[in-house]
């Protein structure tokens, strides 16, 4: 017998082999096109593994920003360079080097990340905590307890019928909204100064260029 | 035939222009001289021919009878003018004679999606390479008008210098549409004529004179 | 997982009929009997619901192309006064068909320069996300596939993957031709992105929803009404979107053959043109909902006709724009997306904002009241920025390239 | 209506300009010795009096003993026209004049096709290459002993 679950395991899997496969193609494949090409694909493919985890808002967001916009420009910018299909030779041993102590330290971040974290939800879903599962059917409402840490989740009975139709993590959107502008304003708006000066400074180089680069 | 030696050429090599494309030339020249000398034959009229044992076998006809209705009712036209009778063919596009009736006013500028090329006027053997060029860029099944005087025969520069004696001396031609230039109702009914001959080819058949 | 496809009334039949009901998903089974499956083959039965619907609306959605483009074709043809494809069939109905088994039965040519992976992915990579994209549309009251509560973000998202069709093409075809449409087409589609998900965001503010099902609820008055400004961008920015005339240079066929498609042949060219013609619709069936209420009318009839009659009445718009108006240049297009439609988005943007702190909630006359202020705000600014640019009549100075200027004017005194 | 100055009105101009480069005129022409065309174009095109900005056409003909060109300019300031012959060479072999590029842009093609079709060559234009046939043509089929 599968249960419906066992689908999602499958589509699961087979996302996350798609985006590792897609991953590791970007590295290893010579052409910067097709590279590039891989590289979209592991976006989608990490936008599935939203999807999964039911954070339908950043899925959007994902495919709508790293695939549709930057992704184009970075196909973008590989047509306008030469020799594209020819790849590029190595850049000899500290490169590499450099390279691979790179890779290790992420490898070893995202493990340290992915050990420590409260993997609270879906966890005790599935390990059968009756809270978590009421909260994720709907009958009861998620809420951080504000005496204890240690307790993620208390019940609070859901008022809102659609609410309680549909479960607490339908509406992302909303959170999503309220944490950005209310908790992690500062970081936001940091984040888009940054960008802006990319902007102006990305701006400053072409028109120096155009210029003779006398501006 | 009186032979010309061509007169030696003074050369401006100084000019970067001149440097770019002589050599270019001279290559498209030597392809030209020698289509010219080559294609003295004319390629057979591509043919109807129904194998003997498919005549009567009712699944490869029907087939076949759909494959036809939907090649004929949907023939792309390829947009290319020659000469003269190419105003001719684009008055059949325009609203009085509305070549759009057959579904037919897609009108193609690349080759790889067009089925039907309408050999629009003179051909000069400096345009001969380029016609066979397109023709060879079709996609099967593809299709040939030659519409005018000019295309079938040379017309009136039959037996010039410059001039192609008829373009199925390059391509097999499947419809000659005879007059200097033809009226749109003359290409249209060469174009009907066309539509009857295609609903007669066969999957097993092929038109003869392709290469 | 949530059971909210289960809302969807073809979702809830198919699957009730053919799941258990003891399951609690669907008490009371189906409308002809339930449970043809024993207990425990629910997924089974959720397969085929999705098979299903997934096979209806793909199906539905290249049925209904076929019928698009002749219906394109007669009005092109009644619009510049000549008849339109009317022999095959009654009224020419079956010219499409005769066009898809003739495109189907054509010789499929793969240059030989041409990277083959990436050539044949292309027109996968047009017609699959408008496929998906007609997923969220809501065709009538209660007839849509997925209602998902972040639809209009989807449905942008998906469309967004489309513009990988055109350079994708381009590079895997290796043809010059090919190459500038492909250019032109990212130039065109990067530069509208922006101003059609702006003028979009008004609309969401007053719905306070990103669901499609949810914003036609909330269309009390139609979003054309109270969003003139957004209407309007949107409009031309999906119309560019599609690359359809005037903004059809990236397969300008005067100049670049057939821009990113030339060297596409056979069935694969068939996919590009079914899958342009399927983003028209997708485009508007998109306006028909976020613009136009969607299927909300009157009672005298259904739902789906109203959807129907809205959807028909964009789809003239934009096939009287392409009969009406000449290409542009590539560099008229991309000023113009971002220096006339960004701005008004970004005012449409502003004035809704305000205007929604004013009214939260707002009731049909509060809509009525923002229809008012806002379709000031558009006439303003689109005069104000009517200011900026060249004056009727005007024509910018043709640039010199400066190489040409000191050998161009030899023995001119 | 445009005044066609008649060949003894040209002849005076152009003496005016470069003395003793006329060696006649007819009525409705003056001819030019070959050799100083150069300097007779430059100053019909810089002279105001003269002021031919425009050249209308480039014309070779075949006389069987000898090759003419023919020049045909207008002035858009005078809105007058005149038409200049030259004489290529005494006889058959290698008819050469000097080219008026330099002067008008507009004659390039034009000398080009006189070169392609007449086999006239023109001394100082920069491309001079063949432009309605191919390059490797035998002959030149506007002359009159062309035979195919």
């Amino acid at each position: 017998m599968i249960e419906r679950s066992a689908i999602i395991d499958i589509v699961f899997w087979a996302v996350a082999a798609l985006a590792i496969a897609a991953s590791v193609m970007v590295v290893t494949v010579r052409d910067v096109f097709k590279a590039s090409l891989f590289l979209a694909g592991s976006f989608v493919a990490a936008a599935g593994l939203y999807v999964l985890l039911r954070a339908e808002f950043l899925a959007a967001v994902q495919v709508l920003i790293y695939v549709g916009a930057i992704s184009i420009l970075i196909v973008f910018t590989v047509m306008l360079v030469r020799q594209v299909s020819g790849g590029n030779r190595s850049g000899g041993p500290f490169f590499a080097i450099a390279g691979g102590v790179a890779a290790v330290l992420v490898a070893l971040a995202i493990s340290y990340a992915a050990v420590n974290s409260k993997w609270s939800d879906l966890d005790r879903a599935a390990a059968g905590d009756e809270r978590v599962a009421a909260a994720l059917t709907g009958e009861y409402q998620a809420q951080q307890s504000p005496g204890n840490p240690d307790v993620d989740l208390v019940k609070v009975p859901i008022d809102d019928p659609e609410k309680a139709r549909h479960g607490v993590f339908e509406r992302t959107t909303n959170q999503l909204g309220t944490m950005f502008i209310r908790d992690y304003v500062l970081a936001f708006e940091i984040i888009s100064i940054v960008l802006l000066a990319a902007l102006i400074g990305a701006l400053a180089i072409a028109r120096g260029a155009r210029d003779g680069g006398t501006s | 035939m009186v032979e010309h030696e061509p007169i030696a050429l003074t050369p401006t090599p100084d000019n970067p222009l001149f440097r770019q494309t002589y050599e270019l030339d001279r290559s498209e020249g030597a392809v030209i001289n020698q289509m010219r000398a080559t294609h003295i034959e004319q390629f057979p009229d591509p043919l109807i021919e129904v194998p003997a044992e498919f005549r009567r076998s009712i699944f490869v006809g029907s087939i076949d009878a759909l494959l036809n209705w939907g090649r004929k009712s949907s023939v792309f036209p390829l947009m290319m003018g020659l000469a003269c009778c190419s105003f001719e063919m684009i008055a059949s596009a325009m609203s009085r004679w509305d070549l759009s009736r057959f579904g037919m006013e897609v009108f193609r500028a690349s080759p790889r999606q067009a089925d039907l090329m309408i050999v629009s006027g003179t051909v000069t053997w400096k345009m001969a390479p380029v016609v066979r060029r397109l023709y060879d860029q079709m996609a099967e099944p593809r299709w040939v008008i030659s519409q005018g005087v000019c295309a079938t025969s040379g017309g009136p520069y039959y037996e010039s210098y410059s001039v192609v004696p008829g373009v199925n001396k390059i391509i097999p031609v499947d419809v000659y549409v005879p007059g200097c230039p033809p009226r749109p109702d003359a290409l249209i009914y060469g174009i009907m004529q066309l539509h009857e001959k295609i609903k007669r080819y066969s999957l097993a058949g092929r038109a003869a004179g392709r290469e | 997982m949530t059971d909210g496809f289960l809302d969807n009334a073809f979702f809830r039949n198919i699957y009730c009929n053919l799941a258990s009901s003891g399951s609690d998903r669907c008490a009371g089974g189906g409308p002809f009997g339930d449970g043809l499956l024993p207990p425990g083959w629910e997924w089974l039965a959720f397969l085929v619901t999705a098979f299903v619907t997934v096979f209806v609306v793909v199906n539905g959605a290249l049925m209904a192309v076929n019928l698009y483009i002749w219906g394109e074709r007669r009005l092109l043809g009644r619009l510049q006064g000549r008849l339109g494809p009317n022999r095959w069939g009654p009224f020419g109905l079956l010219t499409p068909i005769a066009d898809l088994i003739k495109v189907l039965s054509k010789e499929d040519i793969v240059p030989a320069a041409a990277d083959r992976l990436v050539y044949s992915l292309a027109p996968v990579l047009l017609v699959v996300p408008v496929l998906l994209a007609f997923a969220v549309i809501p065709f009538g009251s209660s007839t849509w596939a997925a209602n998902l509560n972040v639809g209009v973000l989807y449905l942008i998202a998906v469309l967004s993957v489309e513009s990988f069709a055109p350079i994708t093409a381009a590079w895997g075809s290796q043809n010059r031709y090919a190459m500038f449409g492909g250019l032109r087409a990212v130039a065109l589609l990067v530069s509208y992105e922006l101003p059609l998900v702006l003028s979009l965001i008004g609309v969401l503010m007053i719905a306070g929803s990103l669901s499609l099902v949810d914003i036609v609820n909330a269309q009390d008055v139609p979003f054309a009404l109270v969003q003139p400004l957004g209407f309007l961008v949107f409009l031309i920015g999906s119309v560019a979107e599609i690359q359809r005339a005037p903004f059809d240079l990236s397969e300008a066929e005067s100049e670049l053959v057939g821009g990113y498609h030339t060297d596409y042949s056979g069935i694969r060219w068939g996919l590009f043109q079914a899958g342009e013609f399927m983003s028209t619709m997708v485009s508007g069936a998109i306006i028909a909902t976020v613009f136009l209420s969607g299927w909300r009318g009157f009672d005298f009839l259904p739902s789906h006709a109203w959807f129907f009659i809205k959807f028909a009445g964009v789809l003239f718009v934009m096939t009287w724009i392409r009969a009406t108006l000449p290409r542009l240049r590539i560099d008229q297009i991309t000023s113009f997306a971002w220096k006339g439609l960004l701005p008004l988005a970004a005012v449409n943007l502003l004035a809704s904002a305000v205007l929604s702190l004013i009214w939260p909630r707002p009731s049909v006359g509060e809509l009525w009241a923002m229809a008012a202020v806002n379709v000031v705000v558009a006439a303003a600014a689109i005069y104000v920025l009517g200011q900026f640019g060249p004056k009727p009549g005007e024509r910018p100075r043709p640039a010199v390239a400066p190489a040409l200027g000191a050998t161009g004017r030899e023995g001119a005194a | 209506m445009t005044i066609v100055l008649g060949g003894e009105q040209v002849a005076s101009v152009i003496e005016a300009i470069t003395p003793g480069s006329v060696t006649g005129h007819d009525s409705s022409a003056a001819w030019v010795r070959a050799e100083t065309w150069p300097a007779v174009a430059r100053g019909l095109h810089d002279r105001p009096e003269a002021d031919f900005k425009f050249l209308n056409s480039v014309t070779g003909v075949d006389y069987i003993d000898h090759f003419v060109i023919v020049y045909h300019l207008t002035s858009l300031g005078h809105n007058h026209s005149a038409v200049i012959k030259i004489r290529c060479g005494e006889a058959r072999e290698d008819p050469v004049v000097p080219s008026a590029v330099p002067v008008w842009r507009g004659a390039d093609l034009q000398e080009r096709e006189v070169y392609d079709l007449m086999g006239i060559r023109f001394e100082g234009h920069p491309n001079l290459k063949r432009v309605m046939l191919w390059e490797g043509f035998p002959g030149h089929p506007h002359r009159k002993d062309f035979l195919r």
